[in-house]
């Protein structure tokens, strides 16, 4: 029965992703990657960090925000590669190879967290 | 090829449609076929505007829609067809209502109205300004549902068969392939629509080419009232784009060359701020368009590179209003003809608009030849009579399209002989004459175009808002003229592929025989009454003319006795 | 004078479709139809187009108007003065001849999304009541006139030609979203399916291609959000509970 | 019928503007990953200890990290207006008009954004 078809569980995951990450990736992203390195602001010290990292409610945001970004990519990816390069014939790797990244990227991400 | 079905419905608009599925229902064991030389959803019917009359709002009554439907069309009306079209007319529309069709509604969720023209009530559904379009969608996504009509899209019917007086089905041409195919059926019922093509200035859509009014007429059943073409008194220069009488029921005012609202010289009631039923702006179409001309007789209109022009006034009624209850008209207007009217007036001219002639049928679409039925504007039943009344053809569509289809339905119940092969035979030659039409045509020295031009030019002039004794002669003479030439039409294209120059010519072939006869019923009628007026004969003549005509495929015309059930002929009075 | 390149295919005759040019009169008032009907009438009897309106409500007359899909009925050639006019068929459809496309493909699509009104239970004697803001929730959708530019327009329909397209999945939220339907259920499956809403992805062009302002890529989002949440809640609800 | 069928090709999204925008907006995905990653790294060394977050301080200072990271933020931005774009036509409230659904998501993301600012640099 199509009602079972995993598409719409899929797209939700992608849909909170995609939030996820325009809501939260353009500050990090703008701090982490650009205004500490380029010493636009000075970089918090490693104290804080690892204050803040330790923090369970920090590790929860981080690791909800990873998981669904890693599926958010997934989904877009999949599509950009059946639409922009003609890929449909080869779906199902390409099923298998981005919601199995997304997988593994966020067992990955848990992993990270919890020991941090 | 030759295919079967019981019932043939010739044409996918609002009565072929809502016939259709009339006969799905009174008989699921039919097999229905819907032939449209357009997909259904693209008919004529998709342009109307303004609106569908029945009696449903509080403090109206079917006798008064009878009376003003009566009335309106100078009595020369089937009263006892307008009983029965007063009485069913809300029921279809319910029906629609409950099909989905999205009629516009009061604050409470209940269906509202708006007033029209030469209505007494008001009493016209509308679905903003796209009623038709909402109408011919949600019956056409209806129809899907029944999964058992087939639908013959873009096929082009161009031959009644008919074998002992007794219709046998169709000739018709697929577009996109060009194979013609014999489709037999125990009864056909046409609803192809109008003729406004025959004019040069129309609201009607290219496809409106009276196509089923000649086939008939071809098929033996004679053409009813021809003469009676209604002019709607707003159209947009150049492009002949209606706009709907619905602006002048919200208030709009019609102002000539000085401004001045002219309606009031012409017995049509005196202004007053507020719209007033039945009354100036919202007199009925005839005495509008021919008010026109006697504006510009008095040299009282503007002149512009396409005619003279007055104006239609809605600045007045605001941005709210026209936003809510006339979108489409301001969309056409900045479309077409680049104004605005919530600041500026919109230039309009009377234009051909409806034809309240065609195949003569009775009370429940059948015509003279057994097995052959007409519904919508392509028949006569007649519940318009000298002149429509504006949104009393919705309606029709519906109740004569459901009649019709009950009353086929019934008929092919009964029946029990197949076709006789001199059918197949005349399906041949049909396809062979086709065949001809491609081959022999190459070596034609006449356009197709010019020919249609110089036709079109003649009904105007000739057969115009105002004709007389004169101007048909010289019209008539005309026409035989061309109809001689269309034997030397070329066709430059050969190909079987979605050929539409070989449509033209059929078309063209068909529009000749319609002119003929709309110009040889108007010669013969010596009188004026509704929408035919002629100046030398002005005065209406009950003792002789109140009577529909008749006129055959020879052109010989008679006529038949109107049917007067409550209404005895008067005098009709607007605005008084 | 304004160049019209009109494309041709006469099948049968071309392997592919070829460009044929023809000077037509520009004149304030003509749309890009005008200047077909023309061609057609004064200059080339042969080239064949679909068109009946001619005021934007009929659907026929969809083309491809210098790379853009219109209604050439409601597009004007003083908008590409001084010329020249390219007019294509229709993207992303066959190519019957010249002008002229097959949309048979959306013809047996439309019918699978149950565009019609399910009604459970009893239908009043007379109107549902039903508000002007209830009407408002799905007016925009049933402005549809079937023009199939929406269709030309979505890289996916190229691409994928099993997606359900534009046009149909938004007559299909139109019954929807209508308070007299309870028709939802039933076209879950064909709506949601992969070649349904899911297949879009919201490239959004079949919005700004619509002529008629039904914004079908909202109608597709919307769809997959209401989809997505009641597949959540028959994933997280035991059966019995869901209705 | 011996129709004619439109060939699609492989390159039909630099044929229009618009597509070509679309296509870029997919593409956004993989810097959105390319963050993940990014983000994992740190938290990583951070987790490390304090030499390790130096040593990460110094290789994001690196040229090609700095440009990569450059587009990505370009990338992520075009995400983010592109999303909050579409959110009001998905996002349907009853009387609420679209353009308050709207203002609501830039809202939200200058409201987090300050928020996040805040506590990282406390
Ligand atoms: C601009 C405009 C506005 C109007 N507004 C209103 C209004 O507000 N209220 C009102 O009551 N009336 C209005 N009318 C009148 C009304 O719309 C028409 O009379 C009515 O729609 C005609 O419907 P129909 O079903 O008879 O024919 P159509 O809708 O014209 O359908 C004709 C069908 O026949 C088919 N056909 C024709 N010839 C052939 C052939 N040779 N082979 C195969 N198929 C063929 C066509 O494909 C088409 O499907 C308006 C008319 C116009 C022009
Ligand atoms: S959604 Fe718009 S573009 Fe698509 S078919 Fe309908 S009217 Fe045409
Ligand atoms: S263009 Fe196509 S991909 Fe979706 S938003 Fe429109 S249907
Ligand atoms: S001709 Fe009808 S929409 Fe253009």
């Amino acid at each position: 029965m199509s009602r079972r078809s995993p598409e719409p569980l899929v797209w939700l995951l992608f849909s909170g992703g995609g939030m996820a990450a325009a809501l939260l990736v353009p500050v990090l992203l703008v701090l982490f990657g650009l205004a500490f390195p380029l010493g636009w602001l000075p970089a918090p010290d490693h104290a804080h960090l690892l204050a803040l990292v330790g923090h369970p409610i920090t590790k929860l945001v981080l690791f909800g925000l990873c998981a669904l970004a890693l599926f958010h990519w997934a989904h877009r990816f999949r599509y950009t590669l059946y639409d922009g390069l003609k890929l449909k014939q080869a779906s199902t790797l390409i099923i298998v190879v981005c919601y199995g990244a997304a997988l593994a990227g966020s067992a990955g991400a848990a992993a990270v967290l919890l020991m941090a | 090829m030759t295919t079967f079905h019981n019932i043939v419905v010739v044409g996918g608009g609002g009565a072929g449609l809502r016939a259709a599925t009339a006969i799905a229902e009174a008989n699921p064991l039919l097999s229905v076929a819907i032939v449209s030389k357009v997909y259904p959803m693209r008919s004529h019917t998709v342009s109307a505007e303004g609106g569908a009359a029945a009696v449903i709002a509080d403090g109206d009554s079917l006798d008064e829609h009878a009376y003003d439907t009566v009335s309106g069309g100078d009595w020369l009306v089937e009263q006892d067809a307008v009983e029965a079209f007063v009485e069913e007319a809300p029921r279809e529309l319910l029906r629609l209502e409950h099909q989905g069709c999205p009629w516009s509604r009061k604050p409470d969720g209940r269906i509202a109205v708006r007033a029209f023209g030469g209505m007494k009530k008001k009493r016209t559904w509308f679905a903003a300004d796209k009623t038709g379009f909402h109408m011919l969608h949600t019956l056409f996504q209806t129809a899907l549902s029944y999964s058992d009509i087939v639908r013959y899209d873009e096929w082009f019917v161009t031959k009644l068969l008919i074998d002992e007086g007794r219709v046998h089905g169709v000739v018709a041409i697929e577009l996109a392939t060009g194979r013609v195919e014999t489709i037999i059926a125990n009864a056909v019922i046409m609803c192809t629509g109008g003729c406004g093509r025959v004019f040069p200035f129309t609201t009607n859509a290219n496809i409106k080419t009276g196509d089923g009014m000649a086939l008939a007429q071809r098929a033996g059943a004679p053409l009813k009232d021809m003469e009676f073409v209604q002019y709607h008194p707003t159209g947009l220069p150049f492009t002949g784009i209606l706009i709907t009488e619905a602006t002048r029921a919200e208030g709009g005012w019609l102002l000539n060359k000085d401004g001045y609202r002219y309606l009031q010289d012409y017995d049509l009631g005196k202004p007053t701020p507020e719209p007033v039923l039945r009354s100036m702006e919202l007199g009925p179409r005839d005495r509008l368009s021919q008010a026109f001309m006697h504006e510009h007789a008095k040299g009282r209109t503007i002149e512009t590179p396409y005619g003279p022009i007055v104006h239609l006034d809605l600045r007045h009624l605001g941005a709210h209003v026209i936003d809510t209850k006339l979108p489409f008209v301001r969309e056409l207007c900045s479309k077409y003809q680049n104004i605005d009217p919530v600041k500026e007036l919109i230039p309009v001219r009377p234009v051909v608009h409806y034809m309240m002639g065609g195949i003569h049928t009775d009370i429940n679409g059948a015509t003279p030849v057994e097995g052959l039925y007409a519904a919508g504007e392509v028949a006569c039943v007649s519940i318009n009579g000298a002149n429509r009344l504006g949104s009393n053809s919705l309606p029709e569509l519906l109740v004569f399209g459901a009649r019709a289809g009950e009353a086929a339905a019934e008929y092919v119940r009964s029946l029990r002989t197949g076709p006789r092969n001199a059918v197949y035979a005349q399906g041949n030659d049909e396809e062979r004459r086709l065949r001809a039409e491609l081959d022999q045509r190459r070596k034609g020295t006449e356009r197709i175009a010019d020919l249609r031009t110089e036709m079109q030019a003649t009904m105007e002039e000739g057969a115009g808002i105002y004709r007389d004794g004169d101007s048909l002669e010289k019209a008539a003479v005309k026409l035989h003229e061309l109809r001689e030439r269309f034997d030397r039409a070329a066709i430059d294209d050969h190909s079987s592929t979605f050929n539409t120059e070989l449509i033209s010519l059929l078309e063209l072939d068909f529009m000749l025989d319609i002119a003929q006869s709309i110009v040889a019923c108007a010669g013969k009628r010596t009188e004026s009454r509704g929408a035919h007026q002629r100046t030398d004969f002005p005065k209406r003549d009950d003792e002789h003319f109140l009577s529909h005509s008749l006129v055959h495929r020879s052109g010989e015309v008679e006529y038949l006795p109107v049917t007067i059930t409550r209404w005895p002929p008067g005098e009709r009075v607007y605005g008084r | 004078m304004i160049k019209m390149e009109v494309t041709r295919f006469r099948p049968g005759e071309d392997d592919a479709p070829i460009v044929q040019s023809y000077e037509v009169p520009l004149r304030k008032e003509w749309a890009v139809l005008d200047g077909l009907n023309y061609i057609k009438d004064q200059l080339d009897g042969t080239l064949s187009y679909r068109w009946s309106c001619r005021m934007g409500i009929c659907g026929s007359c969809g083309m491809t108007v210098n790379g853009k899909p219109q209604l050439s009925c409601a597009t004007f050639l003083t908008d590409y003065a001084p010329g020249p006019v390219r007019v294509e068929p229709l993207r992303n459809f066959p190519v019957i001849r010249d002008l002229v496309v097959d949309i048979s493909d959306f013809m047996t699509k439309l019918p699978k999304v149950k565009p019609w009104l399910i009604h459970d239970g009893e239908v009043p004697e007379d109107e549902f009541l039903q508000t002007p803001r209830e009407m408002d929730e799905y007016k925009k959708y049933s402005m549809c006139i079937n023009c199939m530019l929406c269709y030309s327009a979505c890289p996916v329909y190229a691409l994928e030609p099993e997606f359900l397209g534009p046009a149909a999945i938004a007559l299909g939220q139109r019954y929807n979203l209508d308070s007299r339907d309870d028709g939802a259920l039933e076209r879950r499956d064909v709506l949601a399916s992969a070649a349904g809403a899911w297949a879009c992805t919201f490239v959004g062009e079949c919005s700004t291609a619509c002529p008629k302002g039904v914004d079908p890529a909202g109608a597709i989002q919307r769809y997959k959000l209401t989809a997505a949440v009641s597949a959540l809640k028959d994933f997280l609800l035991p059966r019995g509970a869901r209705r | 019928m011996s129709a004619y069928r439109q060939p699609v090709s492989a390159f039909w999204w630099l044929r229009q503007w618009s597509y070509l925008l679309f296509v870029l907006r997919e593409l956004s995905s993989v810097f959105v990953a390319w963050f993940v990653v990014y983000l994992l790294l740190l938290v990583a060394a951070v987790g490390d200890g304090a030499r390790a977050y130096e040593d990460f301080l110094a290789w994001s200072g690196h040229g090609w990290v700095l440009v990569l990271n450059l587009v990505a933020t370009a990338f992520v931005l075009l995400h983010a207006v592109t999303w909050f774009a579409l959110a009001p036509r998905a996002i349907v409230v009853p009387r609420v008009p679209p353009w308050a659904v709207l203002v609501a998501h830039y809202a939200a993301w200058a409201l987090l954004s300050a928020g996040v600012a805040w506590v990282v640099l406390r």
